[in-house]
């Protein structure tokens, strides 16, 4: 196997979360396309712990899963809390800049 | 020989996975009702699970299966059931100007692409990758990145504390 | 260049010291407003006091080197070093940070904004007075970078909580803008980092080994530093955020702006864009040259557009910079001294316009110039006041604008080698007719608002300029007529530094 | 023949000398005096300006009497090396610049002249602007201006020059605005600063284009930097200069001259500077701050010799602008009924004659002409401020309020008349002495086309002062000098009335009950002292009466020998020898004139002197009598006895109504102005905004100001807020960003920025992914 097809299913996977980020409304599904990006950061490191053949990467990995499990709470509970304020999650909405 | 075939076999199930994580991301960011986003989303998570058992890190992907299928998408569909009254197709999940993520994506891909493809071309990685045991990762975590465990675990707590604290009612 | 290094403790104390304030400020009360603001104002006072003898131990013969050096490891694995230093050039600024932060902070003592909360308040501003003098002191690029940034959240709160109407929209702006800017700037440094070899971020060893780089590298690094620096200066066409962030801050934050932020992007350029790509610099002055003017005369055409005061005084700052950029952009020491000088001069003049446009809101409830008038009948202290710092801005000999002003113009007529004279003798009399637009609109701003009769007949409480105001706007006076008066105060520290930072194109 | 040794014989300079320089430095701190504490005192802070002006005074006395004995030292011969002292001022890239003091003829005279009359109008002030609202600030913006004024006489560099000179013009700001509460006054103080500072761009660029042409040159042969007027002085003339580059920085030089003196095309602001009080116009507009364009062209005088090729074959610009600047100017005073505007536009066509004849090499003259010219304009427009003072109830209104004054006031009166022949220059008034002189020499070098301009320009002026003092003192009394009330009403000057109103309300009402009478002796007393001044000061050069009586070309005149060495006698680091190339001892005497010197360098041009002929004089004599007697006939026909054959002219024949017309419109002058400016710039909406603009207060400064307003407008709402603005939201959204720029800006959308935050690392990522590979 090439080091490098890992890479650029990361690469991929990365792009995609980046364009949903920016694409999305929905904060929900923002908060997915960030979910996407941390992924492909975790294949990355992945394959360079095995490419090195050292433990870090996994080390890494887990951690980006905690921090993203942490993310992903907080960020639902702001979700919950806009929607409670505005009764909508548009991200725009939110926008307070009128220029 | 055998490692030749298991090679081959990596490799198509490498193609296989990795073409269907693709599909469910594109899905993800395109679908337009958020639970189908949510489901999707679990297809690429697996498959990132999947991807993970391939580079010989089973530990890391029983957490992922555990932590992100388990736990996080319970959540994701809690937040969906909570702020969206109706489930189903809808539109405007959109912005206006969602065709932009277009070109930023691709220009993005395309300068990482080239940078991997230059610096590590085909690099094989070892054919006969041993597993790293439980034990090692243990040890890495107990031994030089305590610090940061430490600190991981601080924003957990406050990450619990906060969740708590916003979505209270009162 | 050969450093000195006694009294390498000064200038560590004297950046962090605020910091110390700003831990005694988190565990007093929030109630107790007295002790907030004691503590507020010792801290400040004794930050100038450091600063006092950082001064008396500097060595002004020696203006040209490196002064209080202190290096020590920081994080070796990025071969960062905590490194630390003061020539000529950092010096004014330094001191000018630490002076600033103390007059804005005696002016808040009974100039809190909406809505309260002085705690947060100080504790922003003492931040942010680290912020800007590490700037100006970090010899080591990280370093640098850290200070740089370090001084944007303070900024950005202090916009989004105290400002006014639209202070979310400036505030973000402004935060976009300048992450914007430091975003490509740090690649920037990065590349560099690695072009010289990976070897250290010390902007002395950058100096050495810069020039080694290959040229179109440098063009592509300089991109990176200019883009990064010109936000913050800011250069057209990256100004826009300032007349938002400017009109809808508080007024310290306004003056904070004005006198010392706006500094730290033409600071960039000297100490570290251009001395250590030279090549790049050469081939990107007359670029930066033409966006100077630019600068001039559209600054000037937007505050002739404006219908308010203190808009009107942030499109000034455009103008401003653009000569303090012009001067830059000659590579000449004549140019870059006059830049310098233009800084300072700037910061003390706009920053004072600021503290009178403030005072103004309050007295009058708006800042709409059709709305101002007769100010000198009301309140003919301030009127007077305005009335020197409209001169000073628009750079009448014997006040401190002059100074960055002329000689920037003067050192356009023959540029750098290497660089285009005709294109540099064009941009002269385009930035000279610059004067003429400035005296334009500062002169038709002060007709309109301290002349004619008052416009308002609502409010008869006016009073005139109260202690505090006199206290913090005193220093910042007398130092204008001084410097204009006696313009060697400044010169003949900066001038030895300059020559020594521009050594690359044979001063 | 002397010898080296006598050349280095050190020059006598007394204290006052070497201490000129506290001339300026005395008024300053009069000024801070005042702002400080003016208000406390007794007096309101005016005693502490008089003072201050008095002890400049004494200085400037004694200066001038010391350097006329330093003269006295040098024998026919020598170089008179000036007095300069000089001290580190500012440095940049390792050079060092001095202020300083730079004492010379030229330097003395002016110097005495400002703080003479400053001194005179002060105390006029203490009784005409007493009770003013602004007193105080009056008299503090009075000293400043006069601090500027001798800092920039006395300057040794081109900087302190530059410095006297803004400070100049910003009093000037401040005093024609002086009664702001007016709109139309503060509008002509913006006019008069925004047109002089226009033309100090020419300034700017000058000195900075002579700083980098005569640098090198003055360090190494000098030991001065090259804004050193005395090393420029040399500069230019030692053959050294390109001659593009001195044409150049002399054109530039010359525009701020044109702004400053209200040449032609620049002379708008002038007449509108009579918005500010009388001793305002009379100190800064007629006497002294106008002439420091003239005493600019004659400070660096080698420089324009050099560049702009005087007493060269052919005609250069500063002739040309003075020329056409005489004649329109002296025109304009025909249809003025404002007996200010009337003195203003002579004082225009004075300051013509004295460029004229710095133009033609007439040095002397024209530095004479100051002289002379201050004394009797300063007189002419204190006697217009005593008329409106006391007799025409605050009005300038000639037609209206005054006429038959000559029996109400007859100090003023006999004043008015002195100065008025002087002006026109009958001998044997001051007058004659300096303008005939200047006509003259203009005429001597050659230039005969522009010597008969100026006997016209003394036709035209002995005409339309005959005109003004006809309507003012003879003929029956008129509205407020027929002691009518209310003169206000129909007052072309309201503000005059204001200070009068609310000054001295008592002083004010019994003026206007007993009508018309003779004005306090705070007032007379400087117009006295003026006239007699007017009478005599020609003496000081009386070319007539022969080589004895050339006091001014002895003492005044900058000798154009070379010099090969000096001694500076002086304070801290004066003495310097120059070292010139081939510097050998001896004196050789090469004509500075066109080409290089040999041995030394020159400080001043060789310029020649017209012999005087008693022929050519009378037949000048002649004109002016003309000029008089025709103008007095018509006056009297037209005014007096309203002779229905002259009344009416200008209805009925056309060439009459044109030419009146014309002159009405100030030549359109200023709707020339702004409509090409408009035109330029915003196009028809400007030119349909101006096409009935014809009264004449309308000047270039509104112009510039609403055109690059409303350019502003434009260039901030649609190119600031929308294009600059809108790309970058627009890049946040490329679907629109094609689209107008009258969509409404979309900022603020988190995605927006996200967006540009990730573009700008793909951008960047790519950059460096292509630098490294």
């Amino acid at each position: 196997m090439l080091t490098s097809q890992f890479l650029l299913l990361g690469a991929i996977l990365f792009c995609i979360g980046v364009y949903g980020v920016i694409a999305r409304k929905n904060a929900v599904l923002v908060l997915m396309s960030i979910e996407l990006i941390l992924n492909s950061v975790n294949i990355n490191l992945l394959a360079f712990a095995l490419r090195n053949g050292s433990a870090d990467g996994h080390t890494f990995a887990l951690y980006i899963i905690a921090v993203a499990a942490a993310e992903v709470g907080v960020g639902l509970a702001l979700v919950l809390l806009i929607y409670r304020n505005r009764r909508s999650i548009g991200l725009d909405e939110l926008s307070e800049m009128r220029g | 020989m055998f490692a030749a075939e298991l090679l081959v076999a990596q490799n198509i199930g490498f193609a296989v996975i990795a073409l269907m994580m693709i599909v469910a991301a594109l899905r993800v960011v395109t679908t337009s009702n958020v639970v189908h986003a949510a489901l999707w989303l679990v297809v690429v998570l697996g498959g990132a699970a999947a991807q993970y058992i391939l580079l010989a890190a089973e530990f890391v992907a029983v957490t992922q299966v555990l932590v992100y299928i388990g736990a996080v998408m319970v959540l994701f569909l809690f937040g969906t059931m909570l702020t969206r009254a109706r489930i189903g197709a809808e539109r405007d999940l959109n912005n206006a100007y969602w065709r932009l993520g277009i070109p930023v994506a691709g220009a993005l891909f395309a300068a990482m692409a080239i940078a991997l493809v230059s610096s590590f071309g085909d690099e094989q990685l070892p054919a006969e990758p041993e597993v790293t045991s439980v034990q090692q990762i243990s040890d890495q975590i107990f031994g030089p990145y305590l610090l940061p465990f430490w600190a991981l675990s601080f924003v957990l707590l406050a990450a619990i504390i906060g969740a708590i604290v916003l979505a209270r009612k009162d | 260049m050969q450093m000195i290094r006694d009294y390498n403790w000064v200038l560590s104390v004297g950046t962090f010291l605020p910091m110390l304030g700003v831990l005694v400020l988190l565990v007093t009360p929030k109630a107790n407003e007295a002790a907030i603001k004691t503590v507020a104002l010792l801290t400040s006072i004794a930050t100038v006091i450091v600063g006092v003898f950082t001064l008396l131990n500097f060595n002004f013969d020696q203006a040209g080197s490196m002064q209080f050096v202190a290096q020590t490891d920081w994080i070796p694995v990025i071969k960062s070093t905590y490194f630390i230093g003061l020539d000529g050039i950092s010096l004014p600024l330094y001191l000018l940070s630490m002076v600033v932060t103390l007059l804005v902070v005696i002016y808040s003592l009974d100039h809190i904004p909406s809505p309260g909360n002085p705690k947060a308040f100080f504790v922003l501003m003492l931040i942010l007075q680290t912020g800007m003098a590490g700037t100006f002191i970090a010899q080591d690029l990280i370093l640098f970078f850290v200070f740089f940034e370090l001084v944007l959240l303070p900024m950005y709160f202090m916009i989004g909580v105290w400002g006014g109407e639209q202070r979310q929209y400036a505030s973000l702006k402004f935060f976009l803008y300048t992450m914007f800017g430091s975003a490509l700037m740090l690649v920037a440094f990065l590349a560099i980092f690695f072009k010289t070899g990976a070897e250290s971020f010390a902007i002395p060893y950058l100096v050495e080994n810069g020039g080694g780089i290959a040229k179109n590298a440098q063009v592509w690094i300089f991109a990176g530093m200019f883009i990064g620096f010109a936000v913050k200066v800011p250069m057209f066409p990256f100004h826009t955020w300032l007349p938002d962030a400017h009109t809808q801050a508080p007024t310290q934050g306004s003056v904070i702006l004005a006198a010392i932020l706006l500094k730290l992007g033409t600071y960039g350029f000297v100490r570290i864009a251009i001395p250590t790509l030279p090549d790049a610099a050469v081939e990107w002055a007359p670029w930066i040259g033409g966006l100077a003017v630019i600068g001039i005369i559209y600054g000037a055409f937007g505050c002739l557009a404006q219908t308010d005061m203190k808009r009107l005084i942030a499109f000034s700052s455009v103008a401003h910079m653009g000569f303090v950029m012009l001067g830059i952009s000659t590579l000449t020491s004549f140019g870059v001294n006059a830049a310098v000088f233009g800084m300072v001069a700037h910061g003390l003049i706009t920053g004072m316009l600021f503290f009178i446009a403030g005072s103004v809101k309050e007295r009058y409830h708006t800042l709409e110039i059709a709305k101002l008038g007769g100010m000198l009948t009301q309140v003919p202290r301030l009127g007077w006041i305005l009335g020197l710092c409209s001169m000073a801005s628009l750079g009448l000999p014997g006040l401190a604008g002059f100074w960055g002003e002329f000689p920037a113009i003067l050192s356009a007529y023959n540029p750098a080698d290497g660089l285009n004279v005709t294109v540099y003798r064009t941009y002269m009399v385009i930035a000279a007719l610059g004067t003429v637009f400035a005296a334009a609109y500062l002169l038709w701003l002060y007709q309109r608002t301290a002349f004619g009769t008052p416009k308002n007949h609502d409010h008869h409480d006016l009073h005139d300029v109260n202690t505090y105001e006199w206290v913090a706007w005193l220093p910042l006076l007398v130092a204008i007529v001084a410097f204009g008066v006696a313009p060697n105060l400044l010169f003949s520290i900066i001038d030895p530094a300059v020559q020594e930072t521009l050594r690359a194109f044979g001063g | 023949m002397l010898a080296a040794s006598e050349v280095l014989s050190p020059l006598r300079d007394g204290w006052f000398l070497q201490n000129a320089w506290l001339a300026p430095v005395v008024p300053t701190i009069g000024f801070a005096f005042i702002i400080l504490f003016g208000k406390r005192l007794p007096k309101k802070g005016s005693e502490v300006g008089v003072i201050s002006m008095l002890a400049s005074l004494v200085l400037a006395s004694g200066a001038a009497w010391q350097w006329i004995q330093r003269v006295g030292d040098a024998g026919e011969e020598q170089f008179v090396s000036p007095v300069i002292r000089t001290w580190t001022w500012w440095q940049s890239g390792g050079m060092e610049f001095t202020i300083g003091q730079h004492i010379d003829g030229l330097t003395v005279v002016v110097l005495f002249v400002v703080a003479f009359i400053s001194t005179l109008v002060q105390v006029y002030s203490l009784e005409y602007l007493r009770g003013d609202r602004r007193y105080t600030h009056f008299f503090a913006a009075l000293t400043l201006f006069s601090a500027g004024m001798l800092a920039m006489v006395i300057a040794e560099d081109m900087i302190l020059f530059l410095l006297g000179w803004e400070i100049m013009g910003l009093c000037s700001f401040m005093l024609i605005g002086h009664w702001w509460e007016d709109g139309a006054n503060s509008r002509a103080a913006l006019k008069a600063f925004f047109t002089v500072r226009t033309g100090d761009v020419g300034l700017l660029v000058g000195i900075s284009i002579l700083f980098f042409a005569a640098n090198e040159w003055t360090t190494t042969n000098l030991g001065v930097s090259g804004f050193s007027i005395r090393g420029l002085s040399a500069w230019a003339l030692s053959g050294e200069p390109n001659s593009t580059v001195i044409l150049v920085a002399a054109i530039a030089l010359f525009i701020a001259a044109i702004g400053k003196s209200g040449q032609f095309p620049l002379h708008t602001w002038l007449p509108d500077a009579m918005a500010g009080p009388t001793p305002v116009s009379s100190l800064l507009h007629s006497s002294t701050m106008v002439v420091a364009g003239v005493f600019l062209v004659a400070r660096l005088y080698p420089v324009f010799f050099t560049g702009l090729d005087i007493l060269g074959p052919s005609s250069n610009v500063i002739m040309i602008i003075a020329a056409i600047t005489i004649v329109t100017a002296a025109a304009l005073a025909f249809v003025q009924t404002d007996i200010k505007r009337v003195l203003a536009y002579s004082t225009v066509s004075q300051l013509g004659y004295m460029m004229l004849g710095l133009g033609a090499g007439a040095w002397l003259p024209a530095v004479f002409h100051i002289f002379t010219h201050a004394f009797f304009k300063a007189c002419l427009f204190l006697s217009a401020g005593s008329i409106s003072h006391s007799a025409s109830h605050h009005s300038f209104d000639m037609k209206k309020d005054m006429g038959g004054l000559r029996k109400h006031m007859p100090i003023t009166f006999a004043a008015w008349t002195v100065s008025t022949l002087a002006l026109c220059g009958v001998f044997p008034f001051s007058g004659f002495f300096s303008k005939d002189e200047i006509i003259d020499n203009v005429g001597g070098n050659g230039y005969t086309f522009f010597m008969v301009v100026g006997l016209g320009g003394a036709f035209l002026t002995a005409a339309y002062m005959t005109r003004a003092t006809y309507l003012t003192f003879f003929g029956e009394s008129r509205g407020a000098a027929a002691g009518e009330h209310g003169g206000d009403e129909h007052d072309a000057h309201a503000h005059d009335a204001h200070d009068g109103d609310n000054a001295t309300a008592t002083h004010d009402s019994h003026d206007t009950h007993r009508g018309p009478h003779e004005s306090g002796v705070l007032i007379t007393a400087p117009i006295a002292i003026l006239a007699v001044l007017a009478i005599f000061s020609g003496l000081f050069n009386a070319t007539p009466f022969g080589e004895s009586w050339e006091y001014m070309k002895k003492w005044v005149e900058p000798r154009a020998v070379e010099v090969i060495s000096e001694s500076h006698s002086g304070g801290p680091g004066e003495a310097f020898v120059l070292a010139v190339p081939n510097a050998e001892s001896g004196y050789s005497d090469s004509p500075c004139g066109k080409e290089t010197p040999k041995d030394g360098v020159c400080y001043a041009p060789q310029v020649n002197h017209a012999k005087f002929k008693w022929s050519k004089a009378l037949l000048s004599l002649a004109i002016v009598f003309a000029g008089i007697a025709i103008s007095w006939m018509l006056s009297a026909a037209f005014y007096g006895r309203r002779d229905p054959r002259l009344v009416g002219l200008t209805e009925r024949n056309v060439i009459a109504r044109t030419g009146y017309r014309l002159l009405a419109n100030k030549y359109y002058l200023d709707r020339l102005y702004e409509r090409g400016i408009v035109s330029a710039i915003v196009g028809p909406l400007a030119r349909s905004a101006y096409w009935f603009n014809q009264q004449v207060l309308d000047g270039i400064l509104h112009a510039v100001a609403r055109v690059s307003r409303a350019a502003a407008q434009v260039v901030y709402r649609d190119i600031d807020q929308r294009l600059v603005d809108g790309a970058v939201n627009a890049s946040a959204d490329v679907t629109k960003a094609a689209g107008t720029t009258v969509q409404p800006i979309q900022s603020g959308r988190v995605g927006h920025y996200g967006a540009l935050l990730f573009a700008t690392a793909a951008v960047a990522a790519l950059v460096f992914v292509i630098l490294n590979t």
